[in-house]
């Protein structure tokens, strides 16, 4: 069962990854990519990160997704149009140029044991939150002020008369 | 036969208890909106619907006909895969939250330990159906609704998920039927030991947040008659209305339910009588709880007129977030020294 | 019980895709979310392995990356948008003044 | 008052500071009252501690207050901490005690100075710097002073820093201490390495048990003692680093006063007579002391008969009295030393002082040849002067009678060349007689030599400048009595409140002593002589004997040429390797070239790799791919 549930997900996830790449509009881009991440917080309760997958929907999908989607919205973006640059044949290089890396990586990873002895764990809030406010009470600060300044980058670059 | 009920008793009970509870929704959810139709009549002094059955008790049924019945259009030049998608976005997050409300100590379908997280994670997905049919339509007024809804519900999310930090540190879970279980008993052998006693400023600010995060008066800026004819929907009909109209109310009742759960004891109340009254009590005391609740909201409606978008923006980013913010201070210090 | 090679091989061709979106797209917010894609991936390798060794710091991680995330997406659309506003374009190849 | 030690120091200091932060905005009375004020301060303190450590036991002796740990680095530790005995005690008298007068008389003499709070901030600084040198109880301590002092006498030689001649005078008192200073720090270095440690006590102990060196053998007490003595030569400006102090006379005239005759320059005294327990271990330090401090007094002396500026006259007795000192620590008559420092420094105040008042009167003129009759315009400055000329010429009963003599007997009967120093001690006496009476004859008495256009209207100086004069003049004439000699009824009472014990020179006879007294009292007579019959009975003597002795009498005037051999065998040849070889050649090839050589490589590295730079997002992105793979490459190694 559980198998059959990680195929779905991971088939939805890679489909919408590619949809991803593959739209023409930036707007179904997004889309497809909130569609990647409701698939992986999937993914995350499969593996018992149910409080991951909570906070990956809210903090993902609920906001940062729908400032790309208002950004996308309020510059009312015309499709991407087909430049015929100097850069383009890339395009062709790169697919088959990822598919090996891909195949190099799988071989590697394939080889990986998970030391299947170790019980897993749930990461409950309880969890997490006990970690994240004793051992990494420093980083967990910083992200703060990390999110203070970008919020002033943020206010800065989107002034009007920049 | 009833080996099959015997070996699969867990699943065919689950299955029960979701047509009981989504059936029961869908059937609130229609009075809802007769609900709310009297009740202004009953504010702006006129007889309200009153032509369908008696006292209009049958009008959500020839509304969901005439719903049905209606020509489909879609607007020339409109994105015609989202216009359609739209509807069905904003409808299913507003049901699917349901499914880990508890109704009464049984009555639910699911209950996890990230069953709030759960709630906010979904509610924060049903922007999408408003951002959604507002681009889609390919219109102005449906577009500046939906920019207005997206920022709006944005900002009111942050006070509305602040607002029951306190609670969660009082109770000390996460999970909506443990939320419920730590506010029974009563202090004093009077007062019910609802949070809203201790919490008073968290559900405060919980009520303002979700009026503004469903887009009901006074903050429905989305969908200001007056100045965007409909908001996000003006260009829909028929049935896709419907869903935004019904996702809506779902959404209102959502609120409300959290609210109660939160902050009024979910379905906790005086219990009596034999044994199978006992079993449907807790489910009456919610289901008035929540009533009450969504009366308020409707009362709201009729008697407050719609503030400006910037007074909006400006009451919930300099008022209502600090105010939350400044609530978590003090529960957690007071949590923290006793 | 699935084995930790699935979720690493799913985290690397959804990596993989990611970055090849990156090097393929030329509107810069396509580009922003191949690299919320590429950061969805490595969640997926945490997660896997937090769950699989039994050990909580990989969801911690995970917790960081989506505040990275975050604060990448605020910065970021906000450049995008002045960006658009003062060359009327998203597409990154046309904003190459910052050469030698 | 000793548990209030720290204060002597501070309380100037924090004078310093106020006048040197905030003196632009306060008057000139205000300054003046601080600046005098702290030194009068310190002053009172010094003389409750003083008289307090009188009435200790030999026992409590020496006071040592340690107030904190100032440097601590492995074994070394070296202490914040102040140490009053005797020595120390009388020291800080002195230096407050004449500072104080100085301050008032500098009062009224920098009155119309621009910069009147520059010069009282540099002034207190200054008596902080000294205390602390004197009041030390570590040689690290006392070199901070020592350091302190050299600053402040920079700042104050150059305190007229626009003009060049001041400029560069007080560059060369920094730079020809600094030679000194290094000696001093070599000293203080070599004494860690000896002794492991650099208090005073300890260091003196230690030496205690040391051997002695041999006369003629430079082991380590001899080094160090040479070196120290290095120190000494540069900051009481002995032969070879004397040059310095005749430039110094271009600062302000209480500042000769001062620092260049009462106290600074006797820093070098009282670091010998301090270190007199190494040196007694030395004797060959000690020889070397006593040779240079007689050559020292005889060449200043000599230079001093010629000279017509009147401070500069001054300025070569300075030098020349502190030969004598010298001489007398040589011959291991450090108290002699120690008691000629105090006489010397009352009187050689006095005379800078009333040469100040003169200086004041006439305008700003300072050629003796273009005074003269002064005495019936400045009465109390020539009284004043008058006593401190019979002081410093050796006039029975006056201070400098006393100590002169004490130092004379001292060294004739020193074991080591003990009458030929004697008969240089003489001649100098003599000369410092005949250049005293000259200096006087041609400034006060005589014709009037300047025309009332060159000066309007001389004038006697305001009390505050008289004030200190009368109050240094009777402690001129009275300071040399807290030595007098055994065959006068005394009991040289200095000598034994300093205990500080030579090698044993027996004390020759009576009659030995009387001779040499009058030998002293005869040449200080001869030289008064001379000066009356060159000066006043036949004054064209002088001109003759110059123009038949004209190559003596050119040596004399160009003060041996010292400074123009410096010039060209030191000076110089540094200037011409600075020129030619570090700057021409090791800073614009070596230097600038491998600047610009590293620039240039950079710039043409860069002028290929900046084509990396294309400005698409792609490329760079393209090359954090490759970072990347090969990081992943080199961990799947």
């Amino acid at each position: 069962m559980i198998q059959i549930l990680f195929m779905f997900f991971a088939a939805v996830a890679l489909g919408a990854a590619i949809n991803v790449l593959t739209q023409k509009h930036v707007l179904y881009s997004s889309l497809s990519l909130i569609v990647l991440l409701t698939a992986v917080s999937a993914l995350f309760v499969l593996m018992q990160a149910e409080f991951l997958a909570v906070i990956n929907v809210i903090v993902y999908a609920g906001a940062i997704m729908v400032l790309f989607v208002f950004v996308i919205m309020l510059l009312n973006l015309p499709a991407d149009e087909e430049s015929n640059d100097r850069l383009r044949w890339l395009k062709f290089a790169g697919i088959p140029m990822g598919l090996f890396l891909l195949f190099m990586v799988a071989r590697t990873v394939w080889r990986v044991e998970g030391s299947a002895t170790t019980p897993e764990i749930a990461g409950t809030a309880q969890a997490i939150g006990a970690s994240l406010f004793t051992d990494y009470i420093l980083p967990f600060e910083l992200t703060s002020l990390l999110i203070l300044i970008a919020l002033m980058g943020a206010v800065v670059f989107a002034k009007k008369d920049l | 036969m009833s080996e099959f009920f015997n070996s699969n008793r867990e699943i065919i009970l689950l299955f029960v208890k979701m047509i009981v509870i989504f059936g029961g929704v869908m059937t609130a959810l229609a009075y809802t909106t007769l609900a709310e139709r009297k009740i202004m009549a009953f504010v702006q002094m006129r007889p309200g619907p009153n032509r369908v059955g008696p006292f209009g008790l049958l009008q959500p049924l020839a509304d969901g006909a005439k719903f049905l019945l209606k020509e489909q259009t879609v607007p020339g030049n409109a994105n015609v895969f989202l216009y359609y998608l739209a509807p069905i976005v904003s409808m299913i997050p507003a049901l699917l939250s349901f499914s880990v409300i508890p109704f009464g100590p049984d009555l639910k379908i699911a209950d996890t330990n990230v069953s709030l997280l759960f709630i906010f994670a979904i509610t924060s997905l049903g922007v999408y159906g408003i951002v959604l049919g507002g681009w889609a339509s390919n219109s102005k007024y449906p577009l500046m609704g939906a920019m207005r809804a997206s920022a709006q519900m944005l900002s009111y999310e942050l006070s509305l998920t602040l607002s029951v930090v306190g609670v969660l540190l009082i109770s000390n879970t996460l999970s909506l039927n443990s939320i419920v279980l730590s506010q029974q008993g009563t202090w004093l052998g009077f007062i019910p030991r609802w949070n809203i006693f201790p919490q008073f400023i968290g559900f405060f600010v919980y009520v303002l947040s979700g009026i503004a995060e469903t887009n009901r008066l006074p903050f429905d800026l989305a969908e200001s008659e007056q100045e965007l004819v409909a908001g996000w929907h003006t260009e829909y009909s028929g049935m896709k209305f419907a869903m935004f109209f019904l996702a809506e109310y779902a959404n209102m009742v959502t609120v409300s339910a959290l609210a109660t759960i939160m902050f009024l004891g979910g379905w906790n109340g005086p219990m009596f009588g034999p044994w199978w009254l006992q079993m449907g009590l807790p489910t009456v005391w919610f289901v008035l709880k929540i009533s009450g609740f969504l009366f308020l909201y409707m009362l709201i409606r009729a008697t407050i007129p719609r503030i400006r978008y910037d007074q909006l923006m400006r009451f919930g980013w300099k008022v209502l977030l600090p105010i939350a913010v400044a609530n978590v201070v003090l529960t957690s210090f007071i949590v923290a020294i006793s | 019980m699935i084995p930790l090679n699935w979720y690493l091989i799913l985290a690397a061709a959804l990596f993989l895709l990611g970055m090849l979106g990156f090097f393929i797209k030329r509107n810069i917010i396509s580009l922003l979310l191949s690299v919320e894609i590429m950061l969805n991936a490595v969640n997926l390798t945490f997660v896997a392995f937090s769950s699989r060794n039994g050990q909580i710091s990989g969801q911690i991680f995970v917790f960081f990356v989506l505040v990275v995330a975050a604060a990448e997406a605020a910065v970021g659309l906000a450049l995008v948008i002045a960006m658009f506003r003062n060359r009327e374009t998203l597409n990154v190849d046309r904003s190459n003044l910052l050469k030698w | 008052m000793v548990n209030f030690l720290w204060l002597i120091p501070f309380v100037p200091l924090l004078g310093a500071v106020i006048n040197g932060f905030w003196g632009k905005r306060l008057s000139k009375g205000v300054i003046g009252a601080i600046a005098a004020g702290s030194v009068a301060i310190s002053f009172a303190i010094s003389l409750g501690a003083f008289l307090q450590m009188l009435g200790m036991s030999e026992q409590e002796l020496p006071v040592i207050r340690n107030y904190f740990t100032w440097i601590q680095a492995g074994s070394f530790e070296a202490n914040f901490g102040f140490m009053l005995d005797h020595l120390s005690g009388l020291m800080i008298l002195i230096v407050t005690g004449v500072g104080f007068l100085i301050h008032i008389y500098s009062t009224a003499y920098m009155h119309e100075e621009p910069g009147f709070y520059r010069f009282f901030a540099y002034l207190n600084l200054f008596m902080f710097s000294m205390l602390t040198l004197v009041l030390a109880n570590n040689y690290l301590l006392m070199f901070v002073g020592w350091e302190g002092v050299g600053l402040c006498s920079y700042l104050l030689i150059g305190f007229w820093f626009k003009k060049k001649s001041a400029a560069d005078a007080g560059k060369k008192a920094f730079i020809v201490n600094r030679i000194g200073d290094f000696g001093f720090l070599i000293a203080t270095m070599m004494m860690f390495w000896t002794f492991h440690s650099l208090d005073y006590t300890r260091v003196f102990a230690a030496a205690a048990k040391m051997p002695s060196d041999e006369l003629g053998v430079i082991g380590t007490l001899t080094a160090i003692c040479l070196l120290m003595f290095v120190g000494a030569t540069g900051k009481s400006a002995q032969i070879p680093l004397y040059v310095w102090l005749p430039d110094a006379m271009e600062g302000p005239t209480p500042v000769s006063a001062l620092i260049h005759a009462a106290t600074m320059v006797t820093a070098g005294v009282y670091m010998v007579a301090r270190s007199s327990a190494l040196f007694n271990r030395a004797p060959g330090a000690l020889l070397v002391v006593a040779v240079i401090g007689a050559a020292t007094a005889l060449i200043a002396a000599s230079i001093g008969l010629v000279q017509t500026d009147i401070k500069k006259v001054l300025a070569y007795s300075t030098v020349s009295q502190l030969g004598y000192m010298f001489l007398a620590c040589g011959a291991g008559a450090y108290a002699a030393g120690v008691f000629h420092l105090m006489t010397h420094a009352f009187f050689k105040a006095l005379l800078f002082l009333g040469a100040g008042s003169v200086i004041h009167g006439m305008g700003g003129i300072q050629d003796i040849t273009k005074m003269g009759g002064l005495r019936r315009e400045m009465p109390w400055t020539f009284r004043t002067f008058l006593i401190g000329t019979l002081a410093i010429a050796g006039v029975p009963g006056l201070a400098g009678f006393f100590s002169k003599d004490m130092i004379l007997a001292a060294v004739y009967s020193s074991p080591h060349f003990g009458k030929a120093l004697w008969a240089v001690g003489i001649v100098t006496a003599g000369m410092t007689s005949f250049y005293m009476f000259r200096l006087l004859i041609l400034t006060f008495f005589g014709n009037a030599r300047y025309t009332h256009e060159d000066v309007h209207h001389v004038h006697e100086s305001p009390s505050p400048m008289l004030l200190p004069l009368i109050l240094l003049a009777v402690l001129s004439a009275v300071a040399g009595y807290v030595g007098i000699p055994a065959i006068l009824g005394g009991h040289e009472r200095i000598a034994e409140f300093l205990s500080l014990g030579g090698p044993a020179a027996e004390h020759g006879s009576a009659a030995l002593e009387w001779i040499l007294m009058a030998a002293s009292v005869a040449s200080a007579g001869i030289g008064f002589a001379m000066a009356y019959v060159c000066y006043v009975t036949s004054p064209e003597l002088p001109r003759r004997i110059a123009s038949s002795a004209e190559a003596l009498y050119s040596i004399l005037t160009s003060k041996y040429y010292v400074d123009e051999i410096y010039e060209t065998i030191l000076v110089w040849p540094l200037v011409a390797t600075a020129r030619e070889f570090l700057w021409q050649f090791v800073d614009v090839s070596v230097i600038d070239g491998a600047v610009n050589g590293v620039g240039q490589t950079v710039r043409g590295l860069a002028g290929g790799l900046r084509h990396m730079q294309t400005g698409y997002v792609r490329t760079y992105a393209g090359w954090l791919l490759f970072g990347g793979i090969l990081m992943v490459a080199w961990f799947l190694r």
